[in-house]
Order: structure tokens, then C-alpha cells, then sequence
């Protein structure tokens, strides 16, 4: 209370000041002071306040039609005080909300953290980077009983906290299905009836489901973003083609089914549009962009070559990540 | 000027006359400037608050004397059909129909005490109080 | 531009009102009109400027130094008017946010929806609501395939979004048990490792799981909040006694399991504490007032009486919700 | 007055000088009362930033006149460490070590262009342009 006393007479000295002089130091000070004075919840009635006692003490002799026009101002300033003070709550629900969201983030991050499964003559690696907070992209690994590993892959159009409970449905689904079901096909056939039946029409879901089992690949697609082959023969990127409705549009949907072999040095990348489609600056990058640092830095560990990927865009100085961005690799050995 | 007074509010120039009564008693007191002003204002809101939510009300001013304190009671009243979601109307950021931090929460940061009771088919009742501070008079 | 021109002009003209006859009336519109100037973002600055126009106009001979007040008090009105502006952008996040949790919450109620079992000789009903829009409780059912049902109860200690994602690993986690181990004892051990794995430890879970079987009521208790079992034959109710330790604190933590036998026209009554520890106006309800209302409904259908709790104390003039409310009801007959 | 000015940011009173420089381009240009209240504060604010994320910079002033318009132009840069999440720094509600609605937002609202760009490492480099409107004098 003293201390607001003190701002409220250094303002009147400041105002003084300005009056006989027209310093600019003074309104500088007065500008610093005037912050102090809302985070100290001093509003602009009060500021009026005291300009009509200033306004008193310069001019005793003043036009009582002066005081009458500051008193008019002083109550007009009533509406912007309770907007400012408003401001402040405003400010302390936004910062609880950021509190609430880093903790759902957290539980999130452990909640759908899978570990890479084990396979001989395979090497595999994942990155994924949230833009925001909370990650709308998902990827898990399943090891089958025959030897097989299944890759999912998603990516949850629609962002924050929904997407985050929806992907924990698609977890809980998938893992609720019989393991003989474990067909690439069938998986998306199956969930895509889940998401039909769970979730607002507004928010969909495009996924590529991948089986791994001795040399051969199997995936089928539900509208993802098209993974990519490299045949260490040829020395070339081919893109998998694959067709297939996103998850949660329509009620009965068939998926069909691709293969692709994979020999000794081929590798599968697998990726959601984030990868692809950031932005740098003015410019959206290309999959040509992405082919080349990958290519650059193909003979390093499949871990390596996606934590290099993504070093590379972040790096870019006018990088500006709009998309989760995730990135999975399986290189054959 | 009496100790109580109540004004019928069923017209907008209800309002103002309301407020004129309100700032008699305020300055009677020797509230400062702002304090007047705020007075005022949280006339026109509870004011607002009866048209919003019933038809016609009653706003009454009572000077309290207590024990070394001095201060502005006003009630509001409607026999209207009452506020459903108080919490609601007391959240900040909810109110649209007016300005930025007016409703509600705007009275309630505007006076000492604040008191609303609304019962669904009867009617809401706002009680506020405005204490006298002795630096009042300096701003 | 033009509206908010003559705006500016109604301001003036109500100020020059007002410096000739002091009328209420003046300040009153004013006040209404600085409301809109708000919505419509005219700021402060932009009124001192109005008052400055008309200082001059009225008195075209005024000191020049009070002009330079009101210039003073125009810069310092800047830092007012940003904090204003600041405000309708808070105000809109808010809003956007409100939307996502309301998004959320329906995908939370369809992802934790359970239905009820039907089992001979036993009559269920279920009541949950939520105290904000995401529900902290959660309740399921299982059906066992040996007839036995499960019955779960769990209150997240912690609200909001990170309790949402929370509760749908449990219900992940419990449905990935094998069956053959669906003893409410073992079921909280596991769990009980499940949160403490995977959540922060500022949360923890409390949670009552019973088995029911050819009227035989197995069940133990995580710190939940006591089950009440009402007896027929003596017409008393009594409260379902357990110990043991809430999910999410300790590692290794064992669970005790308790039996209730249920003969025809005996009641179980499952609960969270919102049921409990509601609060109407300066008062908190004892349990007495629950088994009041309950005794009251006795002859009702299970689904009729906890909805008619729920309405008792809902329709109570002065009861504000503060907490999830939950409550179970099990009839043998 | 040249049309082109600038002004090396050290010291708390080169942000006061920065100031009446600023200001004097603005009365030149005929602006209103508000619109040069702004400009000053947005001068306090960049050189702010300079303090913030660099030890020392300049703010350069320039007058733009193009076709039919005309308008204030103003640069300032460091070379300082420059800022790692830009995107923070222009959120609302974000900063606190200023007042409220201040920081990097609020410079966007009171100019009419508004362009930062910082490397890390390197520097950073705001700049605004506040153009003449034809009623400015107007209010
Ligand atoms: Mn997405
Ligand atoms: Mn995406
Ligand atoms: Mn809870
Ligand atoms: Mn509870």
C-alpha cells in the first residue's frame, strides 16, 4: 500500500515534469511505471484520479467545467479497468491450462512409447517429434509369436488433447485384437469400424499398417502418406503404392493388401506428411529433399539415418515445424 | 437523505436514476472519485443483471455503520425466473452479451463483498458491499 | 470506420452534455458506449484523444500546459490499451480451448463407455457424472466367461485432461490381463504396477474391483472409498470394510480380498467420494443422508434409485457439484 | 531533418533518445496523437528487446514514400545470440517479464507491418512500418 502511494507521487512528479519541461525522459519513465502499474492492478480510473488532483494543485484556480471533464473520463475508464483486470485471470487460466497440458503430454509420451522389437537381418529405426505439446502422430511395434513384427503407423487429423484420447482408443483396439488376425488388411478393416463407431466425424485418421516376416513385407494403407522402397540393386527410391480410404469416414471398408521383398541393403521408410510437408521459410520441401539426406547418410545405422533426417530440417535456419513429424526406418541386412 | 432507499428498476431510465440515488450516497459518504465511479458502474450491471435475467426488480442502498467501519450496502432483487448456472455466469471470458470483464465477475472485483443467491422459478438476489477505507479520499 | 466515427462523435457530444450539466444520464450512455468502443477496440488512448479535441474546442484560449497533461496521460494510456488488445486474444484461446475439451470429453464418454452385464438373479444400475466436462471417475464392467462379472471403480485423484488419458491406460491395462487371472486382488496388484510405472506421482488412482458370482461378492480395495452392503434380513446397511494401499504410491503393494454374501432382496452399493462429499450451501452431506434417499427407493429398480439420487441431490437448491459423481447399484433377487 | 536516421542502443538513455528521434519523424509526417504515442512505445519496446536478447544494437529510422503513401519505417538489429523459439516469443500471455500485452505482440499491434527475423548465433532484426492513414489527424 505505501508502495503503490510512492508510484502514484512519482507519477505525479513525472507528470509535473512534462508539464513545464516536454522531456521525453519523463514519459520513458512513465511508460516503465505505467507497466508496473497494471501488473500492480493500479487501473486507468485511478490514473485519472490523479491527474485531476494534479490538475487541482497547478491550477487552483482552475474551471470547475475541467475537473467536470476529467471526472467524465474517469468514468469512462471504469469499463476499460474491469477489461484489464479481466485480462489477469484470463492470463493465470492460460498458464494452468499449460501446466495441465504438459502433464498430459508426459503421460501420453509413456503411455504410447513402444519399444523396437528385435528381428535378425533387421535394423530399425524411429523417430517422432511432436510440433506442439501433445503428438498427433503414433507409431507402434508388435512382436508376433511366429517370428513377425508389426509396424503401425498413424497420423490423427485433428490435433491436441482429442487426438491424443484417440490414439489411445487405436492402441487399446489394436491390442485388444486376436493375434491370427495380425493381417495388415484385416487390422485396418478392424479399426477402421472402431473409429467409425468412436469418434466425431470431424476427426479421421490415415494409417499404414506394415507385417514383417522373413524378408517380406507386407502393408496396406488407410490413406497415409505413401511409404518408400529402396532397392539397393537398382540404387533407386520407389514409392509403395498403396490404396485404401482413411479410418473413420465410411462404415464398411475393405483394405487391400501390397508385398514387397526385401534383400540385403534395401531399406523401408515409412513416414506421416509431416515429414514431407514443412515449411522453410516460404518454401515447402519436396520428398526429392528428403531422399537426398537420407541418401547422404545411408550406410549409418537406421537410428542414426532418422535422427540425422530430422537434425538436418531443424537445423534449417527458417525451419518452422508445422506437422508431428515421424520417421521410420528399416534397413535390411 | 434517508438511511435506506430503493429504487424500482422496470425502465432504463431506471437505471440512471438508480445510479444518481447510488452516487448520493456514495459521495454522502465521502467515497473518492473512483470509488463513486465504480459505485456507479455496479449499479449499472446489477441493474443489467435484473433485465438479463427477469423483467423488472428493485435496487436498494443502505448505509452500514458498524463498529469503526462505514460503508454502501446494495441489494438488487427479481422475482424472476433465477440464474440456472451461477457458475457459469460468475466465469470470466463467459459473458458475451456485454464489454470485456463487465458481468458478474466485474462487480465482484468492483465492491468488498459480494453475495449472489438465485433460486430457479423465484429469483436472484445480489448483495454488495463498498467499505469506506480512510485513504479513500486520497485516491 | 464510419460507425465508429460517429461513435466518437456521441462521446463528445455526451462530455460536452455532461460539462454543462453534470447529468447521470450523460455518464450513463457513456458507460454503454465504452463498452462497445471496447468490443469495437478503440482503446483508451484513443478517448484522451477525443478529451483533447474538445479541451481545445470548447476553450480554443487554454494554457497550453494543459494539453500537455492530457498528452502525458495519452502515452501513459498506451501501455493500458495493449493490455486490453491482449485480452480479446486471451478471450478467443479460451475459447478455442473450451471447444477441444468439449471435443475431448465426448471421445472420452464413448472411448469409457461400458455396457452393463446381464446376469441372472442380479439387477444393476449405473449413474456417472461428471463434475466438469471431463469425467475423473470410471467405471466398467466385465463378463467373465465362466458367468462371473467384473465390476471396476476408480476415482483419479486429479482432474481434467491428464486424468482422462490416465484412465484410458487403465482400461487399456486391464483388458490386456489374461483372463484366468481376474481375481480383484491380483487385478490391483497389476494395476497397481501399471500407474506406478507409467504415472507422475503427483496423480494416483483409488479403485474398488469386486467379482460377483452366483451370489458370492469377491472384491478388494485400493484407499477407495468404502462400498456400503445393505441387508435384507436385518434391514441395515453396512459398510464393505477393506484395506489396502491407493494405486500409483508404492512398488510392490499386495491386496487383501474380502467376501459379502448376497441373498434376495440384499443390495450392493459401490461409490466414489463425490457421492459422499458433495456440499449443499455450507453443508457437507454425511453418507446418513445417501442411505436415507436409497431406503427411500428401495422397491425401485437398480437404474431408478441411483437416478433418483442423483436427482435428489442435484435438485437440492443450494448443491453445487464439486466433485465426479459415481455410484453403482447391485440388487440380488 | 534527414530522411534517414539512426541510433546505436547501449544505454537506458540512448532508448530516450531513440525515442525523440522517432518522434520527431513522426511529427514530420503528420501523424496523429495516438499514432506517435505508439510509435514511441514501439520504440521502447524493440530497444527492449535489444536489452533482452543482446547486450547493444541500433535502431535505424527511415521515411518511406511510395505511391501515394507514406509512412515511417523502422529497423532495429543486433548481433546478439539472437532467439531460439520466435514462435514463444510472439505468443500472448507468454511474456512476463514485461507488463501485460506488452513484448513482441504488442509491437505487432501497433504497427502496420511487422517482420522479425533472427538467427541463432547471429542477431536478430525487427522490422515495422506505421503508415500515414489520411484521417490520422482526425484521431
Ligand atoms: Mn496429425
Ligand atoms: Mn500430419
Ligand atoms: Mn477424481
Ligand atoms: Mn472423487
Amino acid at each position: 500500500m505505501k508502495a503503490i502511494m510512492l508510484d502514484k507521487e512519482t507519477y505525479k512528479q513525472l507528470l509535473n515534469q512534462y508539464i513545464s519541461t516536454q522531456d521525453e525522459g519523463a514519459l520513458y519513465r512513465a511508460e516503465r511505471l505505467t507497466r508496473n502499474f497494471i501488473k500492480k492492478n493500479i487501473l486507468p480510473e485511478e490514473i485519472i484520479d490523479l491527474h485531476i488532483q494534479v490538475l487541482r494543485e497547478t491550477y487552483p484556480t482552475i474551471y470547475e467545467e475541467m475537473v467536470y471533464m476529467c471526472q467524465f473520463l474517469l468514468e469512462t475508464m471504469i469499463s476499460y479497468g474491469l477489461a484489464i483486470q479481466e485480462n489477469e485471470t484470463l492470463r493465470e487460466k492460460q498458464l494452468a491450462m499449460r501446466t495441465e497440458i504438459s502433464l498430459a503430454a508426459n503421460i501420453q509420451k509413456t503411455l504410447l512409447s513402444s519399444t523396437l522389437p528385435e528381428v535378425d537381418g533387421l535394423d530399425i529405426g524411429v523417430i517422432s517429434v511432436p510440433a506442439k505439446q501433445m503428438n498427433g502422430d503414433y507409431y507402434h511395434f508388435v512382436t508376433g509369436k511366429d517370428g513377425s513384427i508389426g509396424i503401425a503407423l498413424a497420423d490423427i487429423i485433428g490435433k491436441g488433447i482429442p487426438a491424443a484420447l484417440c490414439m489411445s482408443m487405436i492402441k487399446y483396439a489394436m491390442e485388444s485384437f486376436p493375434e491370427q488376425l495380425m493381417n495388415p488388411n484385416d487390422i485396418l478393416r478392424r479399426l477402421n469400424h472402431v473409429v467409425e463407431l468412436n469418434v466425431d466425424s470431424s476427426m479421421f485418421i490415415t494409417m499404414i499398417y506394415a507385417k514383417y516376416k522373413n524378408g517380406l513385407l507386407t502393408y496396406a494403407s488407410a490413406g497415409h502418406e505413401p511409404g518408400i522402397y529402396y532397392c539397393k540393386e537398382t540404387d533407386t527410391f520407389y514409392n509403395l503404392k498403396a490404396k485404401g480410404l482413411v479410418l473413420g469416414v465410411s462404415t464398411d471398408v475393405s483394405y487391400s493388401q501390397y508385398e514387397q521383398e526385401l534383400k540385403a541393403g534395401d531399406m523401408i521408410i515409412l513416414l506421416t506428411d509431416g515429414v514431407t510437408e514443412y515449411r522453410n521459410g516460404d518454401q515447402f520441401a519436396k520428398r526429392g529433399e528428403l531422399l537426398r539426406i537420407i541418401r547422404q547418410s545411408m550406410k549409418l545405422k537406421a537410428q542414426d539415418i532418422v535422427e540425422n533426417v530430422y537434425q538436418h530440417f531443424n537445423s534449417l535456419s527458417e525451419y518452422y515445424q508445422q506437422d508431428d513429424f515421424t520417421l521410420i526406418i528399416l534397413k535390411k541386412y | 437523505m434517508d438511511s435506506q432507499s430503493c429504487v424500482s428498476i422496470q425502465l432504463e431510465r431506471d437505471i440512471i436514476y438508480a445510479r444518481q440515488i447510488g452516487r448520493q450516497f456514495a459521495e454522502q459518504l465521502q467515497f473518492g472519485l473512483v470509488e463513486i465511479a465504480r459505485i456507479a458502474a455496479t449499479i449499472s450491471e446489477i441493474a443489467n443483471n435484473i433485465f438479463l435475467y427477469a423483467e423488472k426488480g428493485q435496487i436498494c442502498f443502505q448505509i452500514m455503520e458498524g463498529t469503526g467501519q462505514k460503508g454502501l450496502r446494495i441489494i438488487a432483487s427479481d422475482v424472476g425466473p433465477g440464474i440456472k448456472n451461477i457458475e457459469k455466469a460468475m466465469e470470466d471470458g463467459y459473458s458475451t452479451s456485454e464489454g470485456l470483464g463487465a458481468g458478474l465477475p466485474g462487480i465482484k472485483r468492483m465492491m468488498d463483498e459480494f453475495e449472489i443467491t438465485s433460486i430457479v422459478g423465484e429469483g436472484t438476489r445480489i448483495k454488495v458491499i463498498k467499505w469506506v477505507r480512510s485513504c479513500d479520499n486520497e485516491g
